[in-house]
C-alpha cells in the first residue's frame, strides 16, 4: 500500500501564489496569513501573495520566480479555475515550466464569496492551498493535443437570428448549412407588421435578408427540417439531419402558386397557423408570399390525397413543373461541421395559462402576436382591426406583463413586451382611431429611442394605467359596461381601483424557452438556466459561448431578446464561429485516459463504459486501448478499472488521493 | 365509505339546513358519517385577529381528537371550518415553532397532534370519492328546465383547494349538471359575497351581496346553489334590506346538498327546503 | 376644511415594525412586492378602503405604523384570500391583514366604536367560555355593544330566522370546556414565560 | 466544551455541473456554511469508491458527491455509472457503520447555485448534529491494545537479552 | 556439517490451510528441509516458546507466519519472531490482509462470544460459561491469551518484508519463494510475491468475456447451472477476477468457480473491494434507483462478498459501533 507521498528530500519545489483580487479575497480571507501558512509547508520555495495575480506584474512575477527560484511546481489560489486556469497555465509556460505542472485553487467563488466568518473562510482556504500542494507533486508534463478544426458551419433556426449568423459567416466565406424547421425562414420577425421603435416594416427590412439567404452560393438551406442528432467534438461535428417531406420537389417548384387556386377545395377553410389561426388557408400551402424558399407544400392532415389517396389531385395537374410528388418519404442527411450556432428562438406565452384574463372564453381577447397579423397589411384582414364578431372596437385595453413577472408563470422580465405594447398601442390607434389603455407595472423602455417612443405615445393620447389588471370579465356594474368586456385595475398612480369597459383585450404575452428547448440542449449537449433558456458560458464575458466548445448560441434561445440586441448578438456568435474556424486547429485539454499496457489484465470491464466509444480491446494484446483523440476524459474508465491499470491525466489517483489527505491533514 | 363530520357552529345554528340536507344525501348514498365527539369551534377568521396561536390550537383540538378516533378523513362542510382546518395542518407543518407550542398546549391537556388526517369538503367527497357517474345512479327526480348559478364562494377554493381550481372551479357545476338542471355561466363563482362583514357593516356586505344574487337572477338563474352556511345566510337573509337599499331581486339560495337530495327524491322536509328565509317553493314547483 | 400636512419624515417610520411584519408567519415576502397592485383590484373591498391593500404592503414595509394599524383597511379584510391568489410576488396578503389586525388589538389602536374589532374579542370571549358559538348570541350582544339602533334594524331578520327555525337563543356548549382551557392556559404561561425571557 | 462541533465534509463536484453551480452560488454571493471543502472532477463518473473511504478513513464527517442531473451528464451517462457504484458503496458503508446522510450524492445542475447552497447547509446542519465520525481517532484508540502489549513484552526481552549477556 | 540458514514456520488466527500448503511441495519438501534447518514448525514438530526465545535476535534468516492476529499470544509470538528473524514473510490471505477471520470484524468481541458460548444452536452450556484469561483451578491458576477487540493483518502489528499471496498461497509461488530468500535474490521490500496483474490475465474463461458486458441481475453459484466456458461475470456470477491479483493460475475459475479474491488486490489499489463495486456495477442495465436496487439485492452480504479475505485491510478496517 504506497502512502502516497514522495520522500521528503526529493519534493519538486513549489511556487505558491495566492490572490487578493483587490477586496473580493481579501476582505473575507486573511491572505497575509494563508500565504504565511504555505510558505510552511513541505515542498514549498516560494509563497506570495499579491493585489491581481492575473494582471501582467501578478504573472509575471510568476514566470520570473519559475526562473529564478528553479521552481518545479505552481499552485495560485485565487478565483474558479474556470475562469483563469488557462491565464496561469500561460504563465507558467512564459516562465519556462511546463503548463500542465500547474494547480488552481478557488478561493473566491467557493470561499470568499460565499462565507461571511472571516476565521473559517481563511482556514478552508488554508485546507484547500494545502490540498493542491500536496497534489500538484504528482503532476505530470503534458503536452495538449492539436487537432484541424472542418471550416463548415452549422446555424439551426432560420428566424432573424440564424439568418443574420449565417449571412455573416456566409459573407466571411464559410460554407453554412441553415436548418428550419417551419416551411420557410423569418420565424417571428416575419409575423410583425412594423418594429419598435423606429416603426419600419418588419417584411421590408428582413424579407431582403431571407432572399439574400437563398441566393448566397455559400448557403445550403434546409427547411421543413430538424437536427436528429449531434456526434462529435469542437471542431470536428457529424450532424444528422431530418428532412420532412412537403410533398412538392423543392428544386422544381417555382412557388406560381397555381396549384393553389386548382385545388379541389374552392374555399380556404382550414386555420392558417402563420396567421394564428385567425385567417384560412387549402391543404396545399404556402404561408406567406415572401416566404423563403417560395415553395408551396401540402399538409398531410388536410390533403384529401394524402389522408385517402382518393382525389383528382387538381393541383398536382396544374402544375407544369411536375413538382408534385405524394410519395415524397422523410429524408436523412448527414453533416460535417466544425462549428455549430444556435438560433432557435423563443415560444409565446400561452395565455390560456392566465384564466383570469379570459383568453379563449371571451372573442374580444386577443394576444399580441394575433394583432400583430391582424394590423398587417397582408394579414387575414389585411390590417384592418375587426373583431372576431365582426365589430369595429371604439376602446382597446392593452394588458402588459402576461405570463412575465408572475410566480404563477414565469419569474422574468421578458424584456420586449413593453415595447411591443407601445408600438401595437400606436399601430390600433391608428388603425382603428379607438380609445387605447396600456395597464403596465413598470414601463421598460432602455434601449436607444426608446424612451423617445414612449414618450411619442403619451403624447398620441394612449392612456397609460399603472397597475396589473386583476381580471377580464363580463358582469356590468353600470349600464356603459353593459356588453362590453371590463377590466379590473388598480391606478396605482391614483390609489384607487378603477372598472373600464373595451371591445377588445390584447394581452402582452411573454417570451418563453421553446416548447422543446430542454431536448435540444441536450442534443448539442449544451445547459439550460433554470428558466430554461440556454446557459452562456458566462453571463457577462462570454455570452454566445457554451460550456460545450465549438457551440454557440444566438437570440431570443438564451434570454428575451428584442431584434437590434438578437442581431447583435448573432453578429458576436458568428465571430465566435469565425475565431475557432480560423484559428484551423484547437487544443484538446490533454486529461484523457491511457491504458498501462502491462498492468492490463484485459478483462474488458472498462470497455463498454466509454460513451464515445474510444475504449476498443486489442484481439492481439488482449488488452484494452483508448483512443486520445475520440476521449473525452470523463474518467470514468479509470475509476472503474479493477486493477487500477487506466489512468487519467491531471486526475489520476494519487493525484487525488493526494488532494484527499491535504485536506484532511 | 366511512368519514368523520366536523360540523362547526353555523351548521347547528343558521346553517342547519345544510347539515340536515348534508346528512340526509350522505345516508342515502350509503356513505356513513360520524360527528367528531366533542368538538369545538374552529376559531373562523374572527379569532385568527386576536391571537394566532390560539387559533392554531383550537382547530388542533379538533385535529387531535380526530386523530385519536380514528384515521377516517374529517369533512368540514363550512367553508371557513374547512380553511381553517387546513390552514392549521399546513402552518403547523411549516412552522416548527408554531408547531411546539401548539402540540404542548396539546399535551398539557393530554391531546396529542401528529398531522395524520386528511381535511375534506362534501363536495369533494362526492365528486371524487362517490364520482359523478355513481351519483347519477341515485338521480330518481332529475330537476329538468332548471336553472342554477354556482356560487363557491371563497374559502373552500381559496387558498388551499385540493380539489378544484382557485380561478374557475367546476365541480359544483358538474353536481348541478348531474342532478340533471342547467348551470348557468357566470364570472362571479368565487367573489366574496361579504358574508363575514354583513353583519358588522351592513352597507358593505349588502352591496356584495346584491351584486351576486342581481347578477345571478340577470343570467336567469332561477336559485343560487352554494356550498357555504355564511353565504347562505348572507345571500339568503338579507334580501329585504336588499331590497330597500337596491331593488328587489328575490332569488332563493340552495346548498348543494338540498337540490342533490331533491333529486334523488329525498322528502323537502328532511332537506330544510323550509328553511330558505326567499322561499325555493316557487322555483322547484317546476319539478 | 382643516389643513393637513403631507410630508412624511424619515423620523414618523418606524423601520423596526417592518422588520417584525417581515418575520411573522406570513409576512416573509413582504419585501418582494412591485406594487402591481393587483391586490387591491381583486380585493371587493378595496372600495371601502381608506389605503387600498397595495399601500398597507408599502406602508408596512416602509414602517408607516400608525398609519397601517390604525387604518380601515385592515379590519374590512373579508379572508376571501383573493390577493393572495393572485399575488404575482406570493406575498400572504390576507395572513399580513390577521397581524396587523392582532397587532392593533395588542396596542389599543384599531378604529373605536369600528364594530368588528369587537367582535373578534366578543368571539373569542364566547369560545373560551364555551368552546363554541352562537351566532345569534354574538350578533345581539355585538349590536347592544356598539351600536344599538342598528340591533332594530335587524329585528325583520331576526324574525325571519325564528319562522324558519334558524335562531337559538341557548349558548351551545363543549363537554369538556376544562380541557379547552388548559390548552388556551397552556398557551399563556408560554407567552408569559417568552415575555419575560425577552426582557431579562 | 460549549464550542460547537464544525464536521468537515469532502466534496466531489463535476466541472459542468455541479462545480459550475457552486461557482455561481459564488458570483450571486449566495452564503453557505464553510465546512464543505470540494475537489474538482471533469465527471462524477471519475469518483472512486476508494476516494469516499479514503476520506473517511482520513477524518472527513461527511462526504458529498454532485454530479449533474440524470440525462444531462456532460459525457452523456456518467452519473449513471457514479449513482449505481454509489447505491452500493452507500450499502456498504451502513454495513461498516457508516449512514445517517453522512455519505450524500445530489444532482445539481449548472443554473442551481442556490441548490449548492441548500444542500451543503442542510448537510452541514445533519452531519453537525451526527456528531465527529473521527476515524483515525478509532483507529488510534483500536491500536492502544497494541501499544499496551508492545511495552509489555519489550521489557521482557530487555530480561531476556540480560540473561544472555550472563 | 556446515550450518544451515535457520527457517521458521508459525501459524496465528488460521484454519491451518497454509501448513497443509507448505507440506504440499509434496518431493519438494525434502529439497527445501535439505537446504534449510527449521527451528520451528508447531504443526510438525514440537518446539517450545522458550527455545525460539533462547535464539539470539536475528538469528532466523526467514519466518514465514501465517494467520491473522486476532490474539495477545499471536501478537506476541509475531512480535518474538520479528525479533529473532532477518526477513518476515507473511504467509497467506489471513496474514497478508486478516482472511476469513477479519469477517469477525464486523461485530463487536462481546457479541462474538455471546453468540458463540451462549446463543449457537446446538449448544449445551445452562451455565453459559465462558473461558476466563485467568482462572483458579484446584489452586492452580489457569491463563488463557486474551481476544483482541478486532482481527489484524500481519503487517498492522508487525514490520513484514514480503508477502505470499493466497488462501493458501500455491506450492509453485512458496518454491519460488524460498529459492529467491536461498539464492539472495531478494525482490524489494514490501513486494508482494505474485504477478502484478489481475486474474484475468490468466484466466482460461477470458476470451469468452464480451466487450459490452451489461449485467441484469447477479446470480448465486446454487442458483445455475455454470457454464464451464464461459467468463462467470458474464453469467452474472460474482468472479472478483478483475480485481484480484494473479498468480493461481486462475484455479477457482478453472474448477468451475468464481474467483472470491483471496489473493488480494493489485499494488495498484488500496481496496479490494471498493474497487470492484466500482468497476463492476458501472456495467449493470439499470438506469432507475429502484431497478438498480433490485440488482444490487443480488448480492445480500455485500461486505462478506467484496472482503472476503480481505476486511482487515478495508480502509475503514472494521464496523463501527
Amino acid at each position: 500500500m504506497s502512502e502516497n507521498k514522495p520522500k521528503q528530500e526529493n519534493l519538486p519545489r513549489v511556487g505558491f501564489y495566492i490572490c487578493h483580487c483587490g477586496s473580493n479575497i481579501a476582505s473575507m480571507i486573511d491572505v497575509a496569513e494563508v500565504q504565511k501558512y504555505a510558505s510552511g509547508l513541505p515542498g514549498v520555495a516560494v509563497s506570495r501573495d499579491y493585489k491581481y495575480m492575473c494582471s501582467d506584474p501578478g504573472q509575471e512575477m510568476i514566470a520570473k520566480d519559475i526562473r529564478e527560484h528553479k521552481l518545479e511546481r505552481l499552485v495560485v489560489a485565487a478565483c474558479s479555475p474556470n475562469l483563469h486556469e488557462e491565464t496561469f497555465r500561460k504563465a507558467a509556460a512564459r516562465g519556462g515550466l511546463n503548463p500542465f505542472y500547474f494547480q488552481m485553487v478557488n478561493i473566491r467563488e467557493h470561499a470568499a464569496w460565499v462565507h461571511e466568518d472571516k476565521k473559517s473562510a481563511t482556514e478552508k482556504a488554508k485546507d484547500l492551498a494545502r490540498a493542491a500542494i500536496a497534489r500538484v507533486r504528482f503532476h505530470q508534463a503534458l503536452d495538449k493535443k492539436r487537432v484541424p478544426v472542418d471550416p463548415n458551419v452549422l446555424v439551426v433556426g432560420g428566424g432573424i437570428a440564424g439568418i443574420h449568423a449565417a449571412l455573416t459567416l456566409a459573407n466571411a466565406g464559410k460554407k453554412v448549412t441553415l436548418i428550419e424547421r417551419e416551411a420557410t425562414i423569418g420565424g417571428h420577425m416575419a409575423m410583425f407588421d412594423k418594429t419598435f421603435p423606429t416603426l419600419d416594416c418588419a417584411a421590408c427590412i428582413l424579407t431582403p435578408k431571407m432572399s439574400a439567404v437563398k441566393a448566397h452560393p455559400n448557403i445550403t438551406l434546409l427547411t421543413y427540417s430538424e437536427v436528429n442528432k449531434v456526434e462529435g467534438y469542437v471542431g470536428n461535428y457529424k450532424v444528422t439531419v431530418k428532412r420532412k417531406p412537403r410533398y412538392v420537389k423543392e428544386d422544381l417548384c417555382v412557388g406560381c402558386m397555381e396549384c393553389i387556386d386548382a385545388c379541389v377545395f374552392k374555399e380556404a377553410k382550414f386555420p392558417d397557423k402563420f396567421n394564428q389561426g385567425l385567417g384560412k388557408r387549402k391543404p396545399v400551402y404556402i404561408d406567406f408570399p415572401q416566404a423563403t424558399p417560395k415553395v408551396v407544400l401540402l399538409d398531410p392532415e388536410t390533403c384529401i390525397e394524402l389522408k385517402t389517396g382518393k382525389c383528382k389531385k387538381s393541383c398536382a395537374a396544374a402544375c407544369d413543373r411536375k413538382a408534385f410528388d405524394f410519395n415524397q418519404k422523410e429524408e436523412i442527411k448527414e453533416l460535417q461541421v466544425g462549428a455549430i450556432v444556435l438560433a432557435t428562438g423563443f415560444k409565446a406565452f400561452d395565455a390560456k395559462r392566465s384564466p383570469q384574463y379570459g383568453y379563449g372564453r371571451y372573442p374580444g381577447v386577443y394576444t399580441a402576436l394575433e394583432i400583430e397579423r391582424l394590423v398587417n397589411a397582408s394579414g387575414p384582414t389585411s390590417g384592418e382591426i375587426v373583431l372576431r364578431d365582426g365589430k369595429h372596437p371604439k376602446a382597446v385595453g392593452i394588458i402588459h406583463c402576461v405570463g412575465s413577472r408572475d410566480a404563477k408563470t414565469n419569474k422574468w422580465c421578458s424584456r420586449v413586451c413593453c415595447m411591443y405594447s407601445l408600438k401595437l398601442a400606436h399601430l390600433i390607434k391608428e388603425h382603428s382611431g379607438a380609445e387605447v389603455y396600456n395597464f403596465y407595472i413598470d414601463m421598460r423602455a432602455p434601449g436607444k429611442a426608446y424612451e423617445e417612443f414612449y414618450d411619442k405615445l403619451l403624447g398620441e393620447g394612449v392612456h397609460f394605467i399603472r397597475g396589473r389588471v386583476d381580471e377580464v370579465t363580463d358582469w356590468a356594474m353600470t349600464p356603459d359596461e353593459e356588453g362590453k368586456l371590463v377590466l379590473r385595475v388598480e391606478d396605482t398612480l391614483a390609489g384607487f381601483v378603477r372598472r373600464i369597459p373595451v371591445d377588445m383585450v390584447v394581452l402582452s404575452t411573454g417570451l418563453e424557452p421553446q416548447a422543446d428547448a430542454q431536448e435540444v440542449r441536450r442534443r448539442f449537449n449544451i445547459g439550460c438556466g433554470s428558466e430554461g433558456f440556454f446557459q452562456e458560458r458566462h453571463p457577462k464575458l462570454a455570452p454566445v459561448n457554451t460550456f460545450t466548445d465549438g457551440i454557440y448560441i444566438a437570440g431570443a434561445c438564451q434570454a428575451p431578446r428584442d431584434i437590434p440586441d438578437t442581431v447583435a448578438q448573432a453578429g458576436a456568435a458568428a465571430a465566435e464561429a469565425l475565431a475557432l474556424i480560423d484559428a484551423g486547429f484547437v487544443e484538446l485539454e490533454p486529461n484523457t485516459s491511457h491504458v498501462v499496457e502491462e498492468e492490463c489484465c484485459g478483462c474488458k470491464s472498462c470497455v463498454p463504459l466509454c460513451p464515445y466509444s474510444a475504449i476498443t480491446f486489442d484481439e492481439v494484446k488482449k488488452k484494452a486501448v483508448i483512443n486520445e483523440v475520440l476521449c473525452k476524459g470523463c474518467g470514468v474508465c479509470a475509476a472503474a478499472c479493477p486493477s487500477g491499470s487506466i489512468r487519467q491525466n491531471l486526475f489520476e489517483d494519487d493525484e487525488i488521493f493526494s488532494e484527499i489527505q491535504g485536506i484532511l491533514k | 365509505m366511512k368519514y368523520l363530520y366536523f360540523p362547526g357552529c353555523s351548521l347547528k345554528g343558521t346553517g342547519r339546513a345544510y347539515e340536515e340536507s348534508f346528512l340526509a344525501v350522505f345516508k342515502a348514498l350509503g356513505l356513513e358519517v360520524r360527528e367528531l365527539e366533542d368538538w369545538n369551534c374552529c376559531g373562523a377568521t374572527a379569532y385568527m385577529s386576536v391571537d394566532e396561536t390560539k387559533s392554531y390550537a383550537l382547530a388542533g383540538r379538533n385535529l387531535a381528537i380526530a386523530e385519536r378516533s380514528s384515521d377516517l378523513d374529517v369533512i368540514a362542510p363550512c367553508s371557513a371550518c374547512y380553511l381553517v382546518l387546513n390552514k392549521t395542518q399546513k402552518g403547523l407543518k411549516e412552522n416548527p415553532e408554531l408547531r411546539r407550542k401548539v402540540v404542548n398546549a396539546l399535551k398539557a391537556a393530554g391531546l396529542d397532534y401528529k398531522g395524520k388526517v386528511r381535511v375534506r369538503h362534501p363536495l369533494d367527497v362526492l365528486i371524487n370519492d362517490v364520482g359523478v357517474e355513481k351519483l347519477a345512479k341515485f338521480i330518481t327526480k332529475p330537476l329538468k328546465g332548471m336553472k342554477f348559478a354556482p356560487y363557491y364562494g371563497c374559502q373552500v377554493v381559496r387558498p388551499y383547494s385540493t380539489f378544484d381550481d382557485q380561478y374557475n372551479p367546476v365541480t359544483m357545476d358538474k353536481l348541478i349538471e348531474a342532478v340533471g338542471a342547467e348551470c348557468v355561466s357566470w364570472p362571479l363563482k368565487t367573489r366574496c359575497c361579504g358574508g363575514s362583514l354583513t353583519g358588522t357593516l351592513p352597507e358593505v356586505g349588502l352591496r356584495l351581496a346584491y351584486i351576486l344574487i342581481k347578477e345571478a337572477k340577470k343570467r336567469g338563474a332561477g336559485a343560487i346553489v352554494t356550498l357555504c352556511p355564511l353565504c347562505q345566510f348572507n345571500l339568503d337573509g338579507y334580501q329585504d334590506k336588499i331590497a330597500s337599499k337596491y331593488e328587489r331581486v328575490d332569488i332563493p339560495t340552495l346548498y348543494f346538498t338540498q337540490i342533490l337530495g331533491l333529486a334523488m327524491g329525498l322528502p323537502e322536509s328532511e332537506l330544510g327546503i323550509k328553511r330558505g328565509i326567499i322561499s325555493a317553493e316557487a322555483v322547484l314547483a317546476g319539478r | 376644511m382643516p389643513l393637513e400636512q403631507k410630508v412624511k419624515y424619515e423620523s414618523e417610520c418606524d423601520r423596526e415594525f417592518a422588520q417584525w411584519v417581515v418575520g411573522q408567519i406570513g409576512g416573509e415576502n413582504l419585501r418582494h412586492c412591485i406594487q402591481c397592485g393587483i391586490c387591491s383590484a381583486a380585493c371587493p373591498l378595496s372600495l371601502y378602503m381608506d389605503y387600498t391593500p397595495r399601500r398597507i404592503i408599502n406602508l408596512a414595509r416602509e414602517g408607516f405604523k400608525k398609519e397601517v394599524l390604525s387604518s380601515f383597511t385592515i379590519w374590512l379584510c373579508s379572508s376571501c384570500y383573493a390577493c393572495r391568489v393572485e399575488c404575482p410576488k406570493e406575498i400572504h396578503i390576507t395572513d399580513i391583514m390577521y397581524l396587523l389586525k392582532r397587532r392593533a388589538i395588542e396596542e389599543g389602536v384599531y378604529p373605536r366604536s369600528f364594530p368588528i374589532p369587537v367582535l373578534a374579542r366578543e368571539f373569542g370571549r364566547m369560545i373560551f367560555m364555551f368552546g363554541r358559538v352562537n351566532e345569534t348570541l354574538l350578533v345581539t350582544d355585538l349590536f347592544l355593544r356598539t351600536n344599538w339602533f342598528k340591533f332594530l334594524g335587524m329585528i325583520g331578520l331576526g324574525l325571519n330566522l325564528m319562522r324558519t327555525g334558524r335562531m337559538s337563543f341557548l349558548p351551545d356548549t363543549i363537554k369538556r370546556r376544562g380541557e379547552l382551557r388548559k390548552v388556551l392556559d397552556a398557551l399563556d404561561a408560554e407567552e408569559k414565560k417568552e415575555k419575560k425571557e425577552a426582557l431579562s | 466544551m460549549n464550542e460547537q462541533f464544525e464536521p468537515k465534509i469532502v466534496a466531489f463536484f463535476c466541472n459542468w455541473c455541479t462545480y459550475t453551480a457552486a461557482d455561481l452560488a459564488g458570483v450571486s454571493r449566495l452564503k453557505y456554511a464553510p465546512n464543505v471543502r470540494v475537489i474538482r472532477v471533469m465527471c462524477s463518473g471519475r469518483v472512486d469508491p476508494q476516494f469516499v473511504l479514503d476520506a473517511f478513513a482520513r477524518g472527513a464527517d461527511g462526504v458529498l458527491l454532485g454530479g449533474c442531473h440524470p440525462g444531462d451528464c456532460h459525457y452523456a451517462e456518467g452519473n449513471y455509472k457514479t449513482l449505481r457504484r454509489m447505491r452500493m458503496l452507500e450499502r456498504m458503508l451502513k454495513g461498516m457503520g457508516i449512514y445517517d446522510g453522512r455519505f450524500r450524492l445530489e444532482w445539481i445542475s449548472g443554473a442551481e447555485g442556490d441548490k449548492v447552497k441548500t444542500v451543503i447547509n442542510d448537510m452541514t446542519k445533519k452531519v453537525r448534529a451526527l456528531g465527529p465520525l473521527d476515524l483515525p481517532g478509532h483507529f488510534r484508540d483500536w491500536d492502544k491494545e497494541l501499544e499496551e502489549l508492545e511495552a509489555h513484552v519489550n521489557k521482557d526481552s530487555k530480561k531476556a537479552e540480560a540473561t544472555h549477556a550472563g | 556439517m556446515p550450518d544451515k540458514p535457520k527457517v521458521a514456520f508459525y501459524w496465528c488466527a488460521s484454519c491451518g490451510g497454509c501448513e497443509e500448503a507448505v507440506v504440499d511441495l509434496a518431493e519438494d519438501i525434502l529439497k527445501v528441509v535439505e537446504a534449510v534447518d527449521i527451528v520451528l514448525w508447531p504443526v510438525a514438530m514440537d518446539f517450545k516458546k522458550a527455545d525460539v526465545e533462547a535464539r539470539p535476535d536475528k538469528s532466523i534468516v526467514a519466518a514465514f507466519i501465517n494467520g491473522a492476529i486476532r490474539t495477545s499470544e499471536q501478537e506476541e509470538w509475531a512480535r518474538m519472531l520479528r525479533r529473532k528473524c532477518q526477513v518476515v514473510v507473511s504467509f497467506g490471505a489471513c496474514a497478508n490482509s486478516g482472511g476469513i477471520p477479519a469477517l469477525a470484524n464486523q461485530f463487536k468481541t462481546e457479541t462474538i462470544l455471546k453468540y458463540v458460548y451462549e446463543d449457537c444452536p446446538g449448544l449445551d452450556n445452562p451455565g453459559k460459561v465462558r473461558p476466563l484469561v485467568k482462572s483458579e483451578d484446584e489452586g492452580r491458576t489457569l491463563t488463557l491469551p486474551e481476544m483482541h477487540g478486532m482481527v489484524r493483518a500481519l503487517d498492522q502489528v508487525i514490520d513484514v518484508d514480503y508477502y505470499l499471496p493466497g488462501c493458501p498461497p500455491t506450492p509453485k509461488l512458496i518454491m519460488a519463494a524460498v529459492q529467491a530468500l536461498l539464492s539472495g535474490k531478494l525482490p524489494p521490500k514490501g513486494t508482494v510475491l505474485s504477478p502484478d496483474i489481475a486474474l484475468c490475465e490468466e484466466c482460461k474463461r477470458k476470451d469468452s468475456k464480451p466487450v459490452d458486458l451489461a449485467l441484469t441481475e447477479f446470480k448465486r453459484p446454487h442458483q445455475v447451472q455454470i457454464d464451464p466456458e464461459k467468463c462467470l461475470l458474464a453469467q452474472g456470477i460474482v468472479c472478483m477476477g478483475p480485481a484480484t491479483r494473479g498468480g493461481c493460475e486462475a484455479l477457482c475459475p478453472g474448477g468451475n468457480m468464481a474467483c472470491t479474491g483471496c489473493f488480494g488486490p493489485t499494488s495498484r489499489v488500496k481496496d479490494q473491494g471498493a474497487k470492484f463495486v466500482s468497476s463492476v456495477f458501472s456495467n449493470i442495465v439499470p438506469k432507475e434507483e429502484k431497478e438498480i436496487d433490485a440488482v444490487l439485492d443480488g448480492i445480500p452480504d455485500p461486505i462478506g462478498t467484496f472482503y472476503r479475505y480481505g476486511l482487515s485491510k478495508c480502509l475503514l478496517r472494521r464496523k463501527l459501533n
